[in-house]
């Protein structure tokens, strides 16, 4: 064993802590639970968008040569963090990831003023391929970048297609990438637009793992709450380690899921040809704990927890209904064996 | 030990064919549209069809409502219904409740409810949930007031599901304050025409209610059992809601059983159809070798679930619907999360609806906590792992 | 859905259950720990088979036509949870399986009879192949049922190798069976061979999970005896749920895990085509029972546990120790999914 | 965040080159061979010649014993110490204790033992738990009398972790039975002269003992902190073996970390390796789909076991060992049962000892159970799930 001495600090700088408090804020004043199930079930908010134009959610992402603010991901995480705590019906993370694409490439420069200036929501279409695919973020969208082939392309529409109904209340929506009622314009070629399109992909399930660490960090707020309150047979049922337990379970993953995503993050903006294993593992391990913690959550609330007046099926649903987009979360696990181990060698049948 | 195929005479082979009949003809795809958007556990047509039939109560003689059946027959008959996917809630808690009715009530109530219970035009729900007490049932704090021959009712039930459909509710009530927690409890079979019902919807689509007992005055002949009792009445039919019994059936369809495994096995049939059915690139998911792994742990996990008996059953049958019912979702892609009837959705959203609606079980009834207690508790001898129980204050 | 309606009877017969008790009593005077610990670390108790053998336990499980009882696997698995459950030091069932394969062909008669008078200690080499393989019971027998190529094989040695230490210090072996110190002879070839073969691989996989199921029984009842009787923070342990519902999990394991078994070898022995799924599931099932069971007995256990003094450890090495010698349980799930979705498909690279 | 390499200058550079040399030539093949063998957790000829350079107590100066070195480079030594599998848990029990001799000690003790310490022929061990008390620290019985100028010493400790190596025994004893559980303890480091020590052996390996007080008399200068406060003597030690304190250290070796989690780090790297190697049929088992699947769950299960900090990596990284080396024991197959040193045996029996081992990782200084209740209740403010404290009887 003779590996590199490095640094483990995971502690926000004065700035990112600012950075973190306003947004934390902004969306405490600007989006209780209230407003996210006011949005249901089209899973979007136009004014919230407005105001988080405001903040400069998605133009802080943005490259300063590009007109926005320059923030890295280190900073974009914080956001994120804070948009999953509060399930904030704004397409943020598909639009910032997006944005920062367009920034990347000459021939995004047009669109990605349009974006700056709020005429635009872009997106990111996941999959590669051509075909049919459910997009996040896609039935707010006009504009959504993807991986056509070789070719990056930029697929704009003149408005959005319908949402689909889906569990998480997400704007998402079937876009046909071959279709006609969708203009394509080539953003990069070849390894140039494979490799913009990977780095999209990861970019996204950074953004998402931190959204995911916040969802969970929220219900495990209203978890303890609960099981102060709630008596049952004489005592607080905090007091009973069946609730108890699950619920120091929970708060382990938060804890250690973040410390991972900051861990995959930090390598992905300062050393992105390290460790690449990182953020297929953060996203995983963050998607695992969101349906864990809102599982556990459900069930401490009870039958409670269970209705829909209950904030915890807000995070339930969405714990699934933010990250399937992006496919079976499983396969993560081999793209992760694929950075650690080096590709599978084929082996005849 | 004994696993063979039952051999069917004529007569009940006919019986078994009657009975599909009887299904396709009132659980229709309409039917199962309208439970899947109203979650109500209950569809008239098919419940009065079923009395007409003396089907409510199979096992009962013909003269007293029902159909003579034999335990064999009565089984074909409960388990074709399940397995075309009857809404059968209301059916369950009124059947549940009635074993109590024939025990404490007056010949005067049995005259009152029981033909119609056979009939089908009477049914019960439960009523011992409140807002503050839930798997803690004998802590209900809704108050009887004796008044006469009458009793005065005021309190508030949280999750009586199906009192939409129902004309009584089995209720309980605390009738005297000053007592232990469980010596003060009365039962009664409470009229609904003057309690005020409101809608819950749930996260699995279900509908249950609040209901609301504001001054409801009844005659003391609803009463089930001796003031003060009402533990002792309520026990029968929360033993039998907590399968502390061995209940598993003497027969079964060679597949589903368990008390919630039914969820998570519609479920994995519905995955393992999606899977054997090639993809837009032409390979069949089954044939990848982590769906296939993943999808025998589950089909290991369901056998589990409907194999297993009594309180067991009800924690690892609810367990198992959560644990595969996430998985399955997830198998299934971005698609796995569209409901019924949306574009692109998989195999009509059973899937995507098993998952939410599998949270529920684990409460159900009395948490899957609560019930690991019972079985710590009465099966392995430990000693109770609650704090010394206090009266509600 | 329309399936066959069958029975559902897990119950035993009341001569079912007189053999059980007969066996439990036997082994509970015969097999208490200090004896399974002074046959550590060899796995053998010469003394203890001979006993055994008075009370026919190969013998009965051999067709009456070759000289047995003719007892079935519903009886053979009563015997077998004994067996798990005092983690008796003989190779009972290794020997079973082999008498019985011996009784299927005519070419087995004279080591059968070898057998049954209690000169040769018979096994089975559990992977098909001709090379050198750990077979269980293998230090303590001279005759090894092998499937090499296509051919069933008796190989025999004038005495056993030695047995290879190991984690569960069960009678394990190195056998060569190509070796020169092996005298071979083929007992089946082609389809039947193959058969066979596979049939001996199932009853050993039934009777060792009821083995399996027997183990966590035991522990299951150590823990719950140290649960009752220890004391920490002023109460009886078994008074956390910590505790009280891990047991709990056990318990429910072991009785759900019997009633597997019990389906599983009533459909082997009777309509050994049918459900044939329901073998790979019993044995996957009981040892990944067996393995939890036997971590939280030593758990709730403690320290003490944990120390070579205490009974839970005997078992938590045979919960690996008894079943790795058959491979990687994991791969069951694919014998699992062979059967009940039919083999894969082979898809092209 | 700060993940960055850092850049040694070359005196650093140097220092991690001679700690390396240092590991080569004291942590040899015989040392690794008799700590499997012995599991004595310690070596004395290493231990000494740590001593000899000051490292036992590294960031110390040099006047006191130690090598006064900066916090990188005893980070350095920590890692390279670990990596190389240094026996180390009798100089961690010593280091360990040292802060409350140096804190509660008078100055006749400090002199007595703390240059021993340094140099390395003085060793601490702790002597908490009994019998009857385990992670219920404070319901220790061993009685201490004063008599005159001494005190003597009746009782029996369990769990001694290397009393063997070890001069002194950091004890807890109860001074006044009378008074409440917390306030009737007095702590002693107690010489181990008289005491009777009496192996036990492990699961995992290693030796632990049992340890006698038959009367044992000493003078009262053993004594740490007044009489019968023994109990805020014991937290500051206790306190860091909870890893109540962020324990992440300023720097790592980028990969091991964690309590416990450096022995899944062990086993998975041993079934990588394992993994890589093509088998006999040729194939290289990492490429099977199903053993990449696993592998790469238990990449990320050690991930984590290393990242998390205080309590919960206390927590977590036990039970990723415990999780993590059953099954990778399962996926190497029959040899994975095989011991160091056996014909066959795999990566040099790592794995199969690692799941041995791991097992009471989750029991060493309070089990997993206690430590998830010191986060509910510290952290996440939920209400003590212990019933009452009672004074043991």
């Amino acid at each position: 064993m003779d590996l590199d001495l490095r640094r483990a600090d995971y502690s926000l700088s004065d700035d990112q802590e600012a950075l973190q408090a306003a947004f934390e804020t902004f969306f405490e004043r600007e989006c209780p639970a209230t407003r996210v199930r006011s949005a249901e079930p089209f899973g979007f908010d136009e004014e919230l968008w407005q105001r988080l134009a405001g903040m400069r959610a998605v133009a802080m992402g943005v490259p300063e040569s590009g007109g926005g603010d320059g923030a890295g991901l280190e900073e974009l995480i914080l956001v994120a963090e804070e948009v999953g705590r509060r399930v904030a019906p704004v397409p943020v993370i598909e639009a910032v990831v997006a944005a920062r694409l367009l920034a990347a490439v000459p021939a995004g420069a047009d669109t990605l003023d349009a974006v700056l200036r709020g005429s635009v929501i872009p997106t990111i279409a996941l999959h590669a391929g051509g075909g049919d695919q459910l997009v996040p973020g896609g039935s707010v969208a006009r504009a959504a970048i993807a991986l056509v082939g070789d070719d990056l392309v930029l697929a704009e529409r003149d408005r959005p297609p319908e949402q689909v109904a889906n569990q998480g209340h997400a704007p998402i929506a079937w876009w046909d990438l071959g279709g006609s009622d969708v203009e394509r314009r080539t953003l990069a070629t070849g390894r140039e637009g494979r490799d913009l399109f990977e780095q999209a992909g990861r970019e996204w399930r950074i953004l998402t793992s931190a959204a995911l660490i916040g969802m969970s960090r929220a219900v495990l707020d209203l978890g303890v709450q609960h099981a102060r309150d709630r008596v049952a047979f004489g005592a607080p049922i905090g007091t009973f380690q069946a609730v108890s337990h699950s619920l120091v379970d929970v708060a382990m993953s938060v804890d250690t899921g973040r410390r991972l995503v900051r861990k995959a993050t930090w390598y992905q903006q300062h050393e992105p040809g390290v460790h690449r294993h990182l953020v297929p593992m953060a996203y995983f391990y963050a998607q695992e704990a969101a349906v864990e913690a809102t599982t556990v959550a459900v069930h401490v609330l009870g039958g409670v927890g269970f209705t829909v007046e209950s904030d915890a099926q807000l995070y339930f649903r969405r714990a699934k209904g933010w990250t399937l987009v992006a496919g079976d979360p499983q396969r993560e696990l081999g793209a992760l064996a694929d950075q650690l181990f080096g590709p599978a060698q084929v082996v005849g049948a | 030990m004994d696993f063979s195929i039952i051999e069917l005479d004529d007569e009940t082979a006919r019986f078994r064919d009657e009975v599909r009949e009887f299904c396709k003809r009132y659980i229709t795809a309409e039917v199962l549209d309208a439970e899947y958007r109203d979650g109500n556990g209950f569809d008239l047509e098919l419940h009065m069809a079923l009395g007409e039939r003396g089907w409510i109560l199979p096992t009962w003689a013909k003269e007293d409502g029902g159909a003579g059946l034999t335990g064999l027959k009565a089984s074909i008959l409960a388990l074709e219904l399940e397995a075309h996917h009857a809404p059968s809630i209301t059916k369950g808690t009124t059947t549940l409740v009635l074993p109590a009715v024939m025990r404490w009530g007056t010949d005067e109530l049995k005259a009152e409810v029981v033909p119609g219970v056979a009939r089908g035009d009477i049914r019960f729900c439960l009523g011992y949930t409140e807002p503050d007490s839930g798997s803690d049932v004998a802590a209900a704090r809704t108050r009887a007031f004796r008044d006469g021959d009458e009793w005065v009712i005021d309190g508030q039930k949280m999750f009586t599901t199906g009192a939409q459909n129902c004309q009584y509710s089995f209720l309980l009530t605390r009738t005297n304050p000053d007592a232990a927690k469980h010596k003060g409890l009365t039962m009664f079979l409470c009229p609904l025409d003057h309690a005020e019902i409101q809608a819950i919807r749930t996260l699995g689509g279900e509908r249950t209610n609040m209901v609301f007992y504001d001054g409801v005055r009844i005659p003391d002949r609803y009463r089930l059992g001796p003031v003060d009792q009402g533990w002792m009445v309520l026990l029968g039919p929360l033993n039998a809601e907590h399968a502390m019994a061995d209940s598993a059936p003497p027969v079964t369809l060679d597949s589903p059983g368990g008390m919630y495994g039914i969820s998570a096995v519609f479920a994995l049939e519905a995955a393992v159809a999606w899977a054997a059915t090639p993809g837009p690139d032409g390979r069949r998911p089954i044939d990848d070798p982590l769906v296939r792994h993943r999808l025998a742990r589950h089909a290991l996990d369901v056998e589990m679930a409907t194999i297993a008996t009594g309180p067991a059953g009800r924690i690892i049958s609810s367990e198992v619907a959560i644990r595969v019912g996430a998985d399955l979702i997830d198998m299934v892609g971005p698609r796995g999360l569209l409901p019924r009837g949306e574009k692109g959705t998989v195999e009509d959203g059973w899937i995507e609806h098993s998952h939410r609606f599998a949270q529920g079980t684990a409460t159900y009834g009395g948490t899957t906590d609560v019930f690991r207690n019972i079985i710590a508790e009465r099966v392995l001898g430990l000693p109770r792992s609650a704090p010394p129980t206090k009266s509600p204050s």
